[in-house]
């Protein structure tokens, strides 16, 4: 294939990554951001996410729209309540400790990765897109609803940037990342804001599931990459900057999708994790990071 | 479970040792196994077949039915009476389609199962993983994974392949009838691992020969889940393009495959089944591959001259006429390997027969015994067709059908014979010490 | 040597003599676990080094177990070296590598640390796949037959027999734990302890807390390496599924659950957590179930260990 | 002590650091001599604690030269500095909480044993760890519990191990941050008697908040305020000048 399709196509695949990516990523880095905790079992609220969604649209055979709006709504809805629970009931009881947090969620991820095996079987499913049309470019063609989900992804994005910062809860939020005792004073309920924040961040990477799900297979083991691209793509930005993040997001997708075209995809993802190394030892604030976040 | 008067039962050399051993506590850390364990050697103790599953891992739509089919064939086994009058029994152990845990399930059958043979593995890199460990213990170790790994001689004399044909044989059969029906100019998309790689040097080197060449290799990590990325790769002036795949992203592959060539001119597409095992073709945007081959062991969709023998299988093993499970219709087999758990298990009956086997110390007989053995005719234990036997390299060669797509199913359009597929062997186990 | 001082050692002691002893009275199958589970307990040995001693949480230790895997290992395979020659070969390449990264990683702190190991662990599994003509990938190879014996000390060594493997592991793990106990007790075990109980107030002292650091992340990575190479070279198979991920948490999992900072506590930790993985995949394939459940019940309820938590409430006395 | 022929032990030379816009320490010149015991006082916010930082190496300065016995220390690392003998106790206690009084002062001795004596005792023989800890504990009356866990101590008793810490690592120039912060009264005449003991052969810096604790010990004394040295002179002097009163003690 001549250079420019090429490009194109990689430009897409890159969009399509970077678009799904950010919405994984804006929850790792809004849980880091407010929490200041690195959520490990992450990849497994996601993966939860697409296994939900298989369910749902499951049980409504022959109406895949009906069921892919259905888990749009109810998946990251059911995985936030278990996130919340998780919080409450395991991370609030180690204060939140940075450490102690990141092993207990090494263990939510066994716990969460497991009980899916037991209950979805270690089978990849392939689940119903909510609608299908073919694009064909002139030296390619393409998934409709792959386009889509870039429409879908940053729709979502807007939503989320309207509840930071439009709403109460935002303003808590915000309050509670810039000065926890503060906040406290001032009569804000952290350790609920805590457990919401905590619930949020697994809610955006269920969406990001629920919308990858009828592009790829839904599979237990699926939570493993999009955590190690979260965690690049949160650092990179540095760690807690929303805004860093998004452009991470947009950046990593797209370079993962130009640069996995022309090397071997595992030399790529070498070279990211070695650099996501150098620049926690270089620049702790990130690439395009900044002191003052959200 | 009964697994604390097991250990004392079966080590009455050591019985003064034994009130140490329980006031130390010991015997509590004894391993709980998923089988009821058997009693202390005698007549009446059964045949152990020790099964390394990929319950989960890459492997698992594989394995759920592998297990199956063992069931099945074990079943069937002990309604006619068994081994040498001894009734079989299955143990199973998961290895995650994992080598190294592969080869802590060879140990835990030989030393605490206590089975007679290993059996059943699939996943080539779990093979070779596993097999040293079966070669230092002294398990004849029967597997069902068409890689060349055992008939290359690069395993040992306790590794077998009697129930399925090595990938090797299959492309020398079939690479004459790819050349002259869909081309020559070939690009192969492959498993980066060793069963890909299989792929990857024995059909370049049979295509070679037909006068044909291969423009561009292109190997996917084996955990890959999104492959749209790779498919600019694939030259222009391409006339087949040779797919294999296996793991959890295979149907996205096949999508996004179809997905990118569009309703444009596309090269001739030859598949392995692999790329959708366990895959209903009838799923949507699987479209696009009407007219496309696929290389079948074993014919999925039950063909016009069906023997009685696939019939019978078919029964046996619980799969309707279009490869799925009969309760589910959804829910398809993977027709085109598991026959190879079915076919193997009937070999080590028949070599178990010829030796008398009675015990683990009859294991080197076992071995033996198996070598000797040089056809297996088709037959109700050898429904997916005749085979030869190579005991010097432990591998079997069998017939091997392509199949085209039409109407989302696979009609047969050629079957090679067994003398396609045979290419000089390179190994001989039988030099090696026993 | 004071009272408490004889006590530890009858222990330790006591605990080797012990499994020297096993192979009489167990059936063969736990013989051929348990040189497993020693072997680990080396790999959780050198990981308490750095996390029970020193206080520095890496997620990555299983790049050092594979680096001396592979160390050992291919040369071995491509090479054709003699056994004991890769196995110090290892050692030395582990203890180069441990340098390397430890000068790098150890200029983070806290949760950038335990990241930044993370990624260059990732970093290494990757690379094993990359490297798949050198290494094998994911099949990973099988050492050849010369690989399986070695004359040593006019002996030769049979490493195909179970006991012979046995008891080099056992030899390894009880210089292992020697050599532990030797450190802990003395002087740098007390400036590991000082920097993870107060860093700041050491480097006040005039100690250099990068190389005590270094020191532990050294020795650690060597032990580490040392397990992974004795690990291949018994067993005869390298491959990368050593290097993923799992086995860093492993690491991790042995040190808290049998208590970090204590010298026993990794080899009880190895010895629970196998036997417990052996037990629950007899009953369901989701066997890693085990190892989320006791992470997340051990860092709520028992971050000492159970070691860590006995020393504390009776035996003071433990090192 | 006046026997001693007076040498500067340690000097700054125009010494700056500004944090963002302010000047926390200007242009500073400033010299110790052997044996002295020096207090430093001033206002909250003088600088004093800042000026002591770039002694210690905690901080490093924007510009200006330490020398400390002859040696161009303004580059060196604060644990450099500490082997050449600078002791830093902290205004915050700062102890390991989770060990035993004895092996917090031991942390502290087996540095010391690594290094010739700097306070000029000498040692005919390699001087044996528990040795050390123990005269060290019994030099400052903490030796009753060694077995204890440092987190268990009183506040008073802490801060004593956080002094005893140091002096297990024999140093030339303690310099001790508002040691008697918190203690009670008598806690304080206890503090001076213990300074008095070990004053043979060090130097020490005391910085502090508690006049009268420091007019009574200190054998000079220099008098910070906005950054820079207001005064410097005996306590007698202090007492008398002018300038001290307006700027600190007539507040």
């Amino acid at each position: 294939m001549d250079l420019g399709p090429f490009l194109f196509l990689a430009s897409l695949e890159g969009l399509v990554q970077a678009a799904v990516l950010s919405l994984s990523a804006l929850g790792l880095c809004l849980v880091f951001g407010v929490l200041r905790v690195v959520n490990v079992a992450h990849g497994e609220f996601y993966m939860a996410g697409a296994v939900i969604a298989w369910a749902i649209s499951h049980a409504l055979p022959g109406q895949p729209l009906l069921g892919f709006l259905a888990a749009l709504f109810l998946a990251p809805l059911l995985v936030g309540l278990a996130a919340f629970i998780a919080d409450r009931a395991i991370l609030r009881k180690i204060n939140h400790n940075p450490e102690a947090t990141i092993v207990a969620t090494i263990g939510m991820l066994y716990v969460i990765q497991q009980s899916a095996l037991i209950g979805f079987g270690p089978d990849a499913r392939p689940m119903e897109p909510p609608f299908y049309f073919h694009v064909n470019f002139p030296w390619f063609g393409y998934s409709g609803y792959k386009l889509s989900v870039i429409l879908m992804a940053a729709a979502l994005l807007l939503f989320v940037w309207y509840v930071i910062s439009r709403t109460r809860l935002g303003l808590f939020m915000r309050a509670t990342q810039l000065d926890r005792e503060m906040a406290q004073v001032s009569g804000i309920p952290v350790g609920w804001v805590y457990g919401l924040v905590f619930a949020a961040g697994a809610m955006l990477a269920a969406l990001g599931a629920v919308l990858i799900a009828p592009i790829r297979q839904v599979h237990y083991l699926m939570g493993l990459d999009p955590l190690l691209m979260s965690f690049i793509v949160v650092i990179i930005g540095g760690l807690g900057s929303i805004r860093g993040a998004l452009l991470a997001a947009l950046v990593i997708g797209m370079c993962d999708g130009i640069v996995s075209m022309f090397f071997s995809p595992t030399l790529a993802k070498m070279i990211s994790t070695l650099l996501v190394a150098l620049v926690l030892i270089l620049r702790p604030e990130g690439l395009f990071g900044q002191r003052k976040p959200l | 479970m009964s697994d604390n008067t097991d250990i004392l039962a079966d080590k009455d050399k050591r019985k003064s040792l034994r009130k140490l051993a329980g006031a130390a506590g010991i015997a509590m850390t004894a391993p709980f196994s998923p089988v009821l364990m058997g009693h202390a050697l005698g007549s009446d103790r059964p045949i152990k077949v020790g099964m390394q599953l990929h319950r989960t891992g890459i492997g698992a739509s594989y394995g759920r039915w592998y297990e199956r089919t063992a069931v099945a064939t074990v079943k069937l086994i002990n309604e006619e009476g068994g081994i040498n009058g001894r009734p079989v029994e299955l143990v199973i152990e998961d290895d995650g389609t994992d080598p190294k845990r592969g080869a802590e399930a060879i140990e835990k059958f030989a030393t605490w199962h206590k089975t007679d043979v290993a059996y059943g593995t699939l996943f080539s890199h779990v093979v070779i993983g596993s097999s040293p460990r079966a070669g230092e213990l002294k398990l004849p170790y029967y597997v069902v994974s068409e890689g060349y790994h055992v008939a290359s001689g690069s395993l040992n004399r306790y590794v077998f392949q009697p129930g399925i044909t090595d990938v090797r044989s299959q492309m020398v059969s079939m690479a004459p009838w790819i050349a002259a029906n869909l081309g020559k100019k070939v690009t192969m998309i492959f498993p980066d691992y060793a069963f890909g790689h299989d792929h990857r040097d024995y059909f370049s080197a049979a295509i070679a020969e037909q006068g044909g060449e291969v423009l561009e290799m292109i190997p996917i990590p084996p955990t890959e889940s999104s492959f749209t990325r790779y498919f600019p790769k694939i030259p222009r002036q391409t006339e087949v393009l040779y797919h294999v795949l296996v793991g959890p992203g295979v149907l996205t592959f096949v999508k996004e495959m179809g997905q990118f060539f569009g309703t444009r001119d596309r090269p001739r597409i030859f598949g392995y089944i692999d790329s959708l095992e366990a895959v209903d073709f009838a799923t949507p945007q699987l479209e696009f591959l009407q007219g496309t081959h696929f290389w079948e062991a074993f014919p999925r969709y039950a063909q016009p001259d069906q023997t009685q023998h696939d019939q019978y299988f078919r029964g046996q093993v619980g799969v309707d006429n279009n490869g799925a499970s009969v309760n589910d219709p959804r829910d398809i087999s993977t027709y085109s390997h598991m026959f190879g758990c079915w076919e193997t298990l009937f070999i080590i009956k028949q070599a178990m027969e010829i030796c008398g086997y009675s015990g683990p110390e009859d294991r080197q007989a076992l071995i033996e015994a198996t070598e000797s053995l040089t056809e297996f005719p088709e037959s109700r234990n050898h429904p997916q067709g005749g085979k030869t036997f190579n005991g010097k390299i432990h591998q079997c060669f069998g017939i091997q059908h392509i199949s085209r797509v039409e109407d989302s199913r696979l009609n047969v359009v050629h079957t090679t014979s067994i003398e396609d597929g045979l290419y000089e062997p390179e190994a001989d186990y039988t030099q090696m010490a026993l | 040597m004071t009272g408490s001082g004889k006590r530890s050692l009858t222990l330790h002691i006591g605990v080797l003599v012990l499994l020297f002893l096993l192979p009489f009275i167990l059936p063969d199958y736990h013989q051929l676990v348990i040189t497993r589970i020693m072997i680990l307990a080396i790999f959780a040995l050198g990981y308490n080094i750095l996390f029970g001693y020193a206080g520095l949480l890496s997620l990555g230790h299983a790049m050092f177990f594979a680096c001396g895997l592979y160390a050992a290992g291919l040369p071995v395979y491509h090479l054709g070296w003699e056994v004991p020659l890769a196995f110090l070969f290892a050692i030395v390449i582990s203890a180069l590598a441990a340098a390397l990264i430890g000068a790098i990683a150890l200029r983070t702190q806290g949760v950038a640390f335990m990241i930044v190991t993370l990624m260059f662990a990732q970093a290494v599994y990757l690379g094993t796949l990359y490297f798949s003509d050198v290494t094998g990938a994911d099949e990973g190879l099988v050492l050849p037959e010369h690989a399986r014996s070695f004359d040593a000390l006019g002996m030769r060594v049979d490493l195909t027999s179970p006991e012979v493997r046995y008891y080099i592991a056992l030899a390894l793990l009880s210089a292992a734990v020697l050599m532990v106990c030797r450190w802990v007790n003395g002087g740098l075990g007390r400036e590991w302890v000082a920097v993870r109980e107060n860093e700041s107030r050491t480097r006040m002292l005039g100690y250099n807390t990068f190389l005590i650091k270094l020191k532990a992340m050294v020795i650690s990575g060597t032990f580490s390496g040392g397990a992974g190479a004795a690990y291949g070279l018994l067993f005869a198979y390298v491959g990368s599924t050593f290097a993923s991920i799992q086995y860093s948490i492993d690491a991790l999992l042995f040190t808290l659950l049998g208590g970090a900072g204590t010298v026993l506590g990794p080899i009880l930790g190895s010895f629970i957590m196998f036997y417990l993985v052996d037990f629950f995949s007899g009953h369901t394939t989701a066997y890693l179930l085990a190892t989320g459940v006791v992470l997340i019940l051990l860092i709520m309820y028992f971050p000492l260990g159970v070691l860590g938590t006995l020393r504390k409430k009776w035996l003071p006395w433990l090192p | 002590m006046a026997a001693l022929v007076a040498v500067s032990l340690l000097s700054a030379k125009k010494l700056n650091r500004r944090f963002g816009g302010i000047a926390a320490v200007k242009d500073v010149d400033f010299s110790l001599e052997q044996g002295e015991i020096r207090g430093i006082i001033g206002p909250n916010g003088a600088g004093k604690t800042s000026f002591v930082n770039l002694l210690s190496g905690r901080l490093a300065p924007d510009s200006g030269q330490v020398v400390f016995q002859g040696v161009d220390i303004t580059r060196q690392s604060v644990w450099k500095r500490a082997r050449l003998g600078i002791a830093y106790s902290f205004q915050i206690i700062s102890i390991y909480p989770g060990l035993t009084v004895f092996d917090n002062v031991a942390i502290g001795a087996q540095l010391g044993m690594q290094q010739p004596s700097k306070s000029g005792q000498s040692r005919d023989q390699e001087p044996d760890l528990e040795e050390v800890v123990g005269s060290c504990l019994k030099l400052t009356g903490l030796d009753w519990g060694r077995t204890q866990l440092a987190s268990e101590l009183a506040y008073g008793h802490q801060r004593l191990l956080e002094i005893t810490i140091n002096l297990a690592v024999d140093p030339t120039l303690l310099i001790l941050d508002e040691p008697t912060q918190g203690l009670s009264v008598d806690e304080i005449d206890e503090f001076a008697g213990l300074l008095k003991r070990i004053r043979s052969g060090r130097t020490i810096i005391l910085i502090e908040h508690n006049l009268p604790f420091v007019m009574n010990l200190a054998d000079r004394v220099t008098v910070m305020d906005q950054g820079g040295i207001l005064a410097e002179n005996d306590p007698k002097g202090i007492q008398m000048d002018a300038r001290v009163k307006a700027a600190y003690l007539g507040k």
